[in-house]
């Protein structure tokens, strides 16, 4: 097993992991924290292929990761900020009960 | 008192119209402690700290703790104490405890055989202080009588309850010396009024010294 | 036998300047002469430098914490600390024997790892950070060429831990204080960070020890080119200054563990040992925060006057961190603890503001030569918040006379 | 080689945890956890900076702010989280798992194709900022616009209704 592949693998395991955790929380920040788990796993990728792949002099891996760096704390941010409104609107968190639009 | 009364307080409140730099109260906050910090190791008067054990504040004389007996010159023979149980019946927490001594035929000595004050207990009033008729219970001035033994240790029986009245004098001079005047006017009153009273038996005796030879004579002219 | 054929290599020369890495040498030297194979002596050397920081430290924490009482009394007009040894400089000691003879205690709702790994986690980041700080010419104990970001990476680990502290003790005053703590952490840091940039823009590198050379000579003969001495320097570094205080949490932001409020925050369940490690670790990231900003804007081991080089540069380092130390302990002499939104709303509407604006003033700086024009266009631009805040504060908040309606 | 093989299973123990604990804080803290290992893995990869940034985001302000939330609302019942678990599971892993087939399967074929090994690859600092303000420069001002939008909605959201002079939190 190439360190490249094992790279690849570890990725894509920490991203079921997230997926599951996606689908199986029901707390809406326990979701966030799966949808953070999914993107690392996509950033590991980013720096294995830069690490391993070929020489590339716009540095497009680690750019990319620092981008999604950037935006994944954006994401978070609102996403909290959301959280939190939801919550002073229903006093909880938890997504099967925020069902107020289901008609 | 009005009712909107304003208090004055450092530093002095802004004037209306006058503008103030923001951070300047900071400084002038910075400079009082580094005053105090520069200043304390050469101003003798900034420096109030006490050091206890080898210096200790002046107590005041209205300073009062746990009570103590009075004795003039013996601690065993001379107290002042008179085992009245006045003290016992007064003390609210009843930390008093007076057993009277009293001779093989059960005839009152007038003193106590014990008097145990647990200060345990004890809530510092005063009270034994100022019922006590003979000037014999006041309070002290001692305040360090912590002790490791929880009981016995401050359970004052009469070997350390027992001061000397040159103690009081010294600890409480005005009281004292009130006292002890008082004190000497009595027994004076009272040396003098023995006195009085032996004259009066002495004459008494005499009268009736004189009365029993006069009987005798008569006794002795009748049988005669 | 063996012993017999230990070659040892001429002691190497020891300079005032590499002193403080004696211990360092001395261990190298003696593993080399044994025969060590070349790895050991890397490692060994590499031990014992980090044991030389972190004993420098520990020492000096041990210190501070009886300075601290004996500045603080004095400036209450006491005396402090003297019955322990002379001038009682065993305190420390005498402490130190109380604490680690005291009860361990953990709550009964306790979550008991985390509750022990919490103390643990709040030292370690506070060393990490001591590890990158140039303290002399020659004494760099890891000379990392992202330094500077390293530091802020390994200061972001003592968040979690206080949530952990306060999270992990199962009961109210430790979460409370907790909250204000992380609150006022992550509200501090953007600004600390943003101050720290400005100098990493004018510097141009991320490496401390390089942000150290760049600051080196003297303007006009005398001046130190420290960068406290340009404008947007004073103000970063003033405003460097604050921030650090919160970060330490110390007074006059020492909400975390206001002990009138919330008894002691985040520490409120932990006794002993435990106890001390959080104290260790709150000094030692002062220290650390103390540092950095030496490093940053006070010209780190620089001399502050020309012609004084003969004094060894990490002696003038600690000279400085004395200094910044003290004004510390002045500080906190001084200023009542304020109130917890006053305390966001210093963060969010002032300094943050603020500390944006010294990054244009530190570009223009940068690309107008440093010389007379950069003065001139970058000191109305650092001063316009100032005449801000000055307007507000005399308009809506200074305080004026006080009216007491029900007080008699 | 040696690193990544003691750090992956730490990495998928932790995420693992992330996902399985039923109590929200520790599932957050594992995260952190998780996110802290990525980082050293970032570092093990010679990727310093990135590295670096990662903790400083992740753990100091993403992790953060997740059990900063975590303490502000009021977590749902653990024991219903419990209770739900085996159907929610089944449903998780149904959708999940074949995602992972299809991943690994990629990547199985691709280790024939991965040749190009590079053997130690660095990058400094100077070469990432001036590749970062030359060839991204669009992406970087279109993440800061991002951001500052990020930044005013996030206090927006998060501001008390009714109160108007309220400060912004931290987000």
């Amino acid at each position: 097993m190439t360190p490249l592949a094992m790279l690849l693998t570890l990725s894509s395991l920490m991203f079921t992991l997230g997926l599951l955790a996606v689908l199986t929380r029901r707390n809406a920040i326990l979701v966030l924290v799966g949808i953070e788990l999914m993107l690392n796993a996509a950033n590991i990728n980013f720096i294995g292929f830069w690490r391993y792949g070929p020489s590339d002099p716009a540095l497009t891996g680690p750019m990319f990761v620092l981008f999604s760096i950037a935006i994944a704390a954006a994401e978070a941010a609102v996403g909290l900020a959301i959280i939190l409104m939801v919550f002073r609107h229903t006093r909880s968190t938890d997504l099967n009960k925020l069902d107020s639009l289901h008609g | 008192m009005n009712q909107n009364t304003t208090i004055e307080r450092l530093p002095a409140p802004r004037k209306p119209g006058r503008w103030s730099i923001p951070g300047w109260g900071l400084l002038q906050g910075l400079a009082v402690t580094g005053r105090n910090m520069v200043e304390s190791y050469y101003k003798k008067e900034r420096m109030t700290t006490i050091q206890y054990p080898e210096e200790r504040a002046p107590i005041s004389p209205n300073f009062r703790n746990f009570p103590f007996l009075v004795y003039d010159t013996d601690p065993a023979a001379d107290l002042r104490c008179t085992a009245c149980s006045i003290c016992e019946k007064e003390c609210p927490p009843q930390c008093i405890y007076i057993v009277l001594d009293r001779d093989e035929n059960g005839k009152s000595l007038k003193r106590p055989k014990v008097f145990d004050i647990d200060l345990s207990v004890c809530m510092n009033c005063g009270i034994c202080a100022e019922v006590c008729p003979f000037d014999s219970i006041y309070m002290d001035g001692e305040y360090e009588l912590s002790t490791d033994d929880r009981f016995g240790g401050l359970l004052f029986g009469l070997d350390r309850l027992a001061k000397s009245a040159d103690y009081h004098m010294k600890l409480r001079p005005e009281q004292a010396t009130e006292v002890m005047a008082r004190r000497k006017a009595e027994e004076e009153k009272k040396a003098a009024a023995a006195a009085a009273k032996l004259a009066k038996a002495k004459a008494d005796a005499e009268a009736k010294a004189k009365a029993a030879a006069e009987v005798k004579t008569e006794e002795k002219g009748e049988s005669e | 036998m063996s012993l017999l054929a230990v070659q040892f290599a001429p002691f190497p020369q020891i300079t005032r300047e590499a002193l403080p890495l004696l211990p360092k040498t001395l261990v190298e030297w003696l593993l080399a002469g044994f025969g060590a194979p070349e790895w050991l002596v890397l490692i060994a050397g590499f031990l014992v430098a980090a044991a030389t920081v972190v004993g420098v430290f520990a020492g000096g924490f041990a210190l501070l914490s009886l300075v601290e009482r004996k500045t603080l009394a004095r400036a209450q007009n006491r005396i402090g600390p003297n019955r322990a040894g002379w001038f009682g400089i065993l305190q420390p000691v005498a402490d130190g024997i109380k604490m680690l003879t005291k009860e361990d205690i953990v709550p009964a709702k306790a979550e008991k790892l985390l509750h022990l790994l919490a103390p643990i986690m709040i030292v370690v980041p506070s060393i990490l950070a001591l590890g990158v700080i140039p303290y002399g010419r020659e004494w760099i104990p890891v000379p990392l060429e992202l330094g500077l970001l390293f530091f802020f990476a390994v200061g972001a680990m003592t968040e979690v831990s206080i949530f952990m502290a306060g999270w992990a003790s199962g009961s109210k005053f430790p979460m409370l204080g907790a909250m204000r703590a992380i609150s006022q952490m992550v509200s501090y840091e953007l600004p600390l960070m943003i101050c720290a940039l400005g100098v990493v823009m004018v510097s141009g590198t991320l490496s401390l020890p390089d942000i150290v050379d760049k600051q080196g000579g003297f303007h006009l003969g005398f001046i130190p080119a420290w960068n406290l001495f340009t404008p947007w320097g004073l103000v970063a570094g003033l405003l460097f200054y604050v921030c650090s205080i919160a970060e330490a949490n110390r007074c006059p932001f020492d909400l975390p563990e206001g002990e009138s409020e919330i008894v002691a925050g985040h520490m409120t369940e932990y006794s002993g040992f435990k106890y001390a490690l959080f104290f260790m670790g709150e000094y030692l990231g002062l220290f650390a925060i103390s540092g950095l900003g030496i490093t940053l804007f006070l010209g780190g081991w620089q001399a502050p006057l020309p012609g004084l080089d003969f004094v060894p540069s990490w002696i003038w380092f600690f000279a400085k961190l004395c200094a910044v130390i003290f004004s510390f302990l002045w500080i906190r002499a001084t200023f009542p603890r304020v109130r917890i939104d006053q305390l966001m709303r210093f963060a969010w509407l002032c300094m943050i503001p603020m500390a944006l604006l010294t990054l244009p003033a530190a570009a223009i700086w940068h690309f107008t030569g440093r010389g007379f024009l950069s003065w001139v266009v970058t000191v109305p631009l650092l001063l316009i918040p100032w005449v801000i805040i000055t307007v507000i504060y005399n308009k809506r908040l200074a305080p004026t006379l006080r009216t007491y309606h029900f007080a008699e | 080689m040696i690193p990544l093989l003691i750090l992956t299973p730490l990495i998928l123990l932790a995420a693992l945890g992330a996902v399985w604990k039923a109590r929200p804080v520790h599932a957050a803290l594992l995260l952190a956890l998780t996110l802290a290992l990525n980082a050293i893995l970032y570092l093990v990869l010679s990727a310093d900076f990135i590295g670096l940034i990662q903790f400083m985001v992740y753990v100091g302000a993403v992790a953060v702010l997740i059990v900063f939330s975590l303490l502000i609302t009021r977590p749902g019942d653990e024991a219903e989280e419990i209770a739900r678990r085996p159907r929610s599971l089944v449903t998780g892993l149904a959708c999940s798992l074949p995602v992972l087939a299809v991943m690994l399967f990629i990547v199985s074929r691709f280790e024939n194709a991965g040749q190009a090994v590079a053997d130690a690859r660095s990058v400094s600092i100077e070469q990432l900022g001036t590749t970062l303000f030359t060839t991204h420069a669009p992406a970087v001002m279109a993440v800061g616009v991002l951001l500052t939008a990020v930044m005013i909605g996030a206090a927006l959201f998060a501001r008390e209704p009714g109160k108007k002079t309220q400060t912004p939190s931290d987000s």
